[in-house]
């Protein structure tokens, strides 16, 4: 077929990965080829339009997604090949308000999140679909706010989004990871949700089944080796080894 | 006082068009070959072109005035115009097309519906459009949206082509029944110098 | 057919684009009037800010409507002040959002029928003794009803369509702001969710269908009287 | 002003957009044509048809597009067999997922112009010895130029703007189908990427106003010749 | 052979207008009127609206007929045909008005553009477009393009309503050259009994 991947204009592995890894992987592709490798092709979307492209037979040779559920059903389809998948990297997840504000509150069991938000809403991702949201509804469930706060979020289409609720003054509070957070400087941490109050944060890799380029194997070991960890323990991520002892 | 005080000049791409009319007859033909400036200088008397110069006064009511400023609006001049090229408004019934007009009658009520539909033979199309009639139809209920609205004066851009004998002959006897009955100004344009010469007290070419 | 959930999402879609629509309709036919009959400087630049909505991804004009109509953006504040009318999480700001999106097909629409009207038309109402308004109340306004009715429809279906610009404005609050698109979108996000999806696309193309079935309905009954007996 | 990455974003942008809009433009007009003039059962469904990329979130209709188009779609293994045609991760495939979305808007705007045409004058040219296709060229394309520039006009536009169809199904491939909204899409991943987000929307503005400014042209050379001198 | 043989009834909604004509005249006035059906029945020639039976046949070839089941498109007639209502194309030039019709020419070429232009003293509009014509302009051009396309056979509804007397006098002329040089079968609609005794053999009322 004349996919991306094989036309010789872009020599690299097509590499399918979540959005919110953009700058991490931007870099680590860049180390990559500047260790003499064809550079990957990245392409950032939605983990739900990625998987999808995948099961539709799209040239791709590698996925990283934001979500477990998506490399599940890839999985118990037939469409990652076996043995290939692996954490690469992990998150947390933070309170955050914007930059100008004072406010600390430490998200500890019962802690009073419906009284912080002053009549406003807390910006989440979705908490049905998109992971983010999951996290933070699972994390406020555990903690007993949920029911305090379950109709005052501000559910949006993903985490970013989320976060410019936020940078925008439109909520006055919201939840996100720590990677986002620490990008936006109009938004500080009010305060991180301990680690056993949601299900670990973990970003799979997977080589697809049908990948025939001839890096993509190498690049995505090369993710998992101390100098890819490197790269994104840069950008905030927490080691591929954390999830593991899980 | 006369009926007609007319003296303008209307610009047309390439050319200049003047009239001056001073008349106390109530019906005036304007003939002229083709092309001339007949319709071009009804609509400045109608308001839809403006003159480059000049004075507009029909029955003593001055329509417009270059010197003094004076330039009626359209619907101010209350004048009754059947198009030379009918222009009946294509989503309304023939019925509604008569009857457009009624509601600003500003002269005396010259005829009614019924009364007008009958001397022009169009009883029969009322609920009909205007796509659906033919030539000559079209132009009678032309004449009749005219004269319904209650006009100050009329304006008649061959108001009797494309209609035949009998047609012409009862029309024309309804202009002229207008003309005796209300003294109802007319200009009236026309090739046809049997049909200037019985209703017109003056013609002007052009 | 429908869970209880998704009937409120049908609903409330309804609601949205219904309003949405009613409002901007005579804003686009205004600003299609304008853009058809007059001739002023900068007639582009307000041509430009129509299709504006059409041209950006819609998640950035969402964007710039958070920007301007939300709490903190000056029209924002300013609607808030003056009429307690607040935008953003709520189902207005949806509204809002589909407006916005649905303007630019709407006014193209319209404005398409104006420039087709002959403004000889016109000119024999004003004779008739009708003023400017009277004229277009009773002549531009019906000749112009082809494209009101397109502009219905279409604006209809794209507000009905309407994702980016919602979520990033209004956000996905079940009950406020998740109209049809954005239950889609969530139900498309997770692994398996495609039978709701199938089930809630099905509903948005029965709407529209419905809104089709009645403009063509409309449509023929105002071209019924001006039907010609010819072959060609 | 722009870095090379963006240049290679606006150009790609341009050529998906250009090659959408060509290649969709004569299926539009003849959807339009027959929509105006024919009257067919099933009609209302053809209808249907066209309007669904307007009513499904663009989301939908790229994971529409995916099965159907993709690899192991049926179209899509058809057209790979016959012609070598491969849409995903390919710009190709950017192009069919803008000209599907601005299809609805074009057939509208060129079936509104082709219903204002009087069909009298098509019978006047048949009289005069031309054919129903010669007509169709001499006649009714010319009469329909209005409808057809305002297609191009929203088309473009739309296309320009088109984003969640593209990254559904020919995802954010650098170069071959990162087009200015997947660009600015992109952008907004990025901390601070605001600057960027705000160059890359300028910069779609710009392609559209220019889009607008020739077909305004365009529009005004068509109708000099018929100006009127008339007041009103 | 009779040139015109003619035997159709045409349907309008709530009437049926028929037709029965057989001529070895060149020219055959129509008359009747307005809205009896004189413009259906030159369509029904033209082939713009189907008769509901009968034959039509004009100098021996067979254009319509029902029992044999021949129905010739319009294009395939080879009229020249003068519309009541024009139908000047709007987005032509005069001049491209005027040949439009020019590549498809049947019959003899009647005459030249430029000749053609001369004689209906439209030389000078050749640049504009029909929506900035005078009503007279625009009936002349319609009359000169159906000349142009080189016609098996003319039908002409009207061609001289609203034509001052020179200009009328002047395309008479040309008509009667035409007939009298090329014996070209023509169906003349005229409400005008000067016009019809002067050019045509024969007239039938409808
Ligand atoms: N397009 C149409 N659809 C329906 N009815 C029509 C249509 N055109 C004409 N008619 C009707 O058919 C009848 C005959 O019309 P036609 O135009 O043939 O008359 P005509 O003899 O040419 O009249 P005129 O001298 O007024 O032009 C009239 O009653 C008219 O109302
Ligand atoms: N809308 C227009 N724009 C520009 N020129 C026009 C327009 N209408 C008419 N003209 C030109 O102005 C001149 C006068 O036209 P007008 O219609 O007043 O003539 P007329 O005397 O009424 O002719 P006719 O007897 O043929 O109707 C003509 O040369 C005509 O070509
Ligand atoms: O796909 Mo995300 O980055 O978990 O919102
Ligand atoms: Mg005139
Ligand atoms: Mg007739």
């Amino acid at each position: 077929s004349g996919g991306a991947s094989d036309d010789g204009k872009h020599g690299g592995p097509v590499v399918l990965a979540a959005a919110s890894m953009h700058d991490a992987l931007e870099e680590a592709a860049d180390e990559w080829a500047g260790q003499g490798h064809a550079r990957p092709v990245l392409s950032f979307a939605a983990s739900s339009a990625m998987a999808r492209q995948i099961e539709a037979g799209a040239p791709a040779d590698m996925f990283v997604s934001a979500d477990e559920a998506w490399m599940d059903e890839l999985e118990e389809g037939g469409f990652i090949r076996d043995g290939s998948r692996a954490v690469m990297a992990t998150n947390a997840l933070v309170l955050i308000g914007p930059s100008d504000g004072s406010l600390t509150l430490d998200p500890v069991s019962g802690f009073d999140l419906a009284d912080a938000l002053h009549g406003g809403r807390l910006a989440v991702a979705e908490t049905e679909s998109v992971p983010a949201g999951r996290y933070a509804k699972a994390a406020l469930s555990q903690l007993g706010v949920w029911d305090s706060v379950k109709d005052r979020l501000a559910p949006a289409e993903n985490v970013r989004a989320a976060l410019l609720l936020v940078a925008r003054g439109a909520a006055p509070l919201g939840v996100t990871y720590a990677t986002d957070a620490a990008s936006e400087p109009r938004v500080r941490v009010v305060g991180t949700f301990p680690a056993h109050s949601h299900p670990a944060i973990r970003y799979p890799v997977a080589m697809v089944a049908t990948s025939k380029a001839a890096e993509a194997a190498d690049f995505r070991d090369y993710l998992l080796s101390d100098a890819g960890q490197a790269v994104l323990a840069g950008h905030g991520f927490g080691p591929a080894e954390q999830a593991a002892h899980d | 006082m006369s009926v007609f005080d007319i003296d303008i000049t209307v610009k047309r791409p390439g050319r200049r068009i003047a009239l001056s009319l001073q008349a106390d007859e109530s019906v005036v033909a304007i003939t002229g070959p083709s092309g001339i400036g007949k319709t071009s200088v009804l609509d400045a008397i109608a308001g839809l072109l403006r003159p480059l110069e000049g004075r507009i006064a029909v029955a003593g009511r001055v329509l417009f005035d270059r010197a003094s400023g004076i330039d009626l609006k359209p619907e101010e001049r209350g004048c009754g115009y059947v198009f030379q090229d009918s222009r009946l408004f294509p989503h309304l019934t023939v019925e509604q097309n008569l009857t457009f007009g009624l509601r600003h009658a500003e002269g005396e009520a010259l005829t009614t519906l019924a009364e007008c539909a009958d001397l022009l033979g169009i009883a029969h199309l009322l609920a009909r459009r205007p796509r659906a009639l033919s030539g000559g139809e079209t132009r009678r209920i032309a004449i009749g949206r005219a004269l319904l609205r209650g006009p100050r004066f009329l304006l008649l851009d061959e108001p009797l082509a494309s209609l035949d004998d009998d047609r012409r002959e009862g029309i024309l006897q309804v202009i002229e029944r207008i003309r005796d009955r209300f003294a109802l100004p007319m200009l009236y344009v026309s090739h046809n110098p049997e049909e200037v010469r019985r209703l017109a007290g003056k013609a002007v070419a052009l | 057919m429908l869970s209880p959930t998704e009937w409120q999402i049908v609903a409330l879609s309804l609601k949205v684009s219904v309003v949405a629509i009613a409002c901007v309709l005579p804003l686009a036919f205004a600003l299609a009037w304008v853009l058809a009959r007059k001739r002023f400087p900068g007639m582009l630049l307000l041509d430009a800010l129509v299709h504006l909505p059409l041209v950006l991804p819609p998640v950035v004009t969402g964007w710039l409507l958070l920007l301007s109509f939300g709490p903190r953006g000056p029209v924002g504040r300013l609607l808030n002040d003056a009429f307690g009318l607040a935008f953003s999480f709520h189902w207005t700001g949806a509204a809002l959002a589909a407006a916005v999106m649905a303007l630019p097909l709407m006014v193209r629409a319209i404005r398409l029928s104006i420039e087709a009207i002959d403004t000889r038309l016109e000119s024999a109402a004003r004779t008739l003794g009708a003023g400017p308004w009277e004229a277009f109340r009773r002549v531009t306004l019906p000749l112009a009803a082809p494209g009101v009715l397109a502009a219905l429809v279409l604006g209809f279906a794209r507000s009905i369509g309407e994702f980016g610009a919602t979520i990033t404005f209004a956000a996905n609050i079940p009950g406020e702001t998740r109209t049809l698109p954005l239950g889609i979108y969530t139900a498309l996000q997770v692994p398996g969710g495609e039978t709701q999806v199938t089930r809630l696309a099905l509903v948005s193309v029965a709407l529209s269908l419905g809104a089709l079935v009645v403009s063509e309905w409309l449509a023929r009954r105002g071209a019924a009287g001006e039907r010609k007996g010819h072959v060609l």
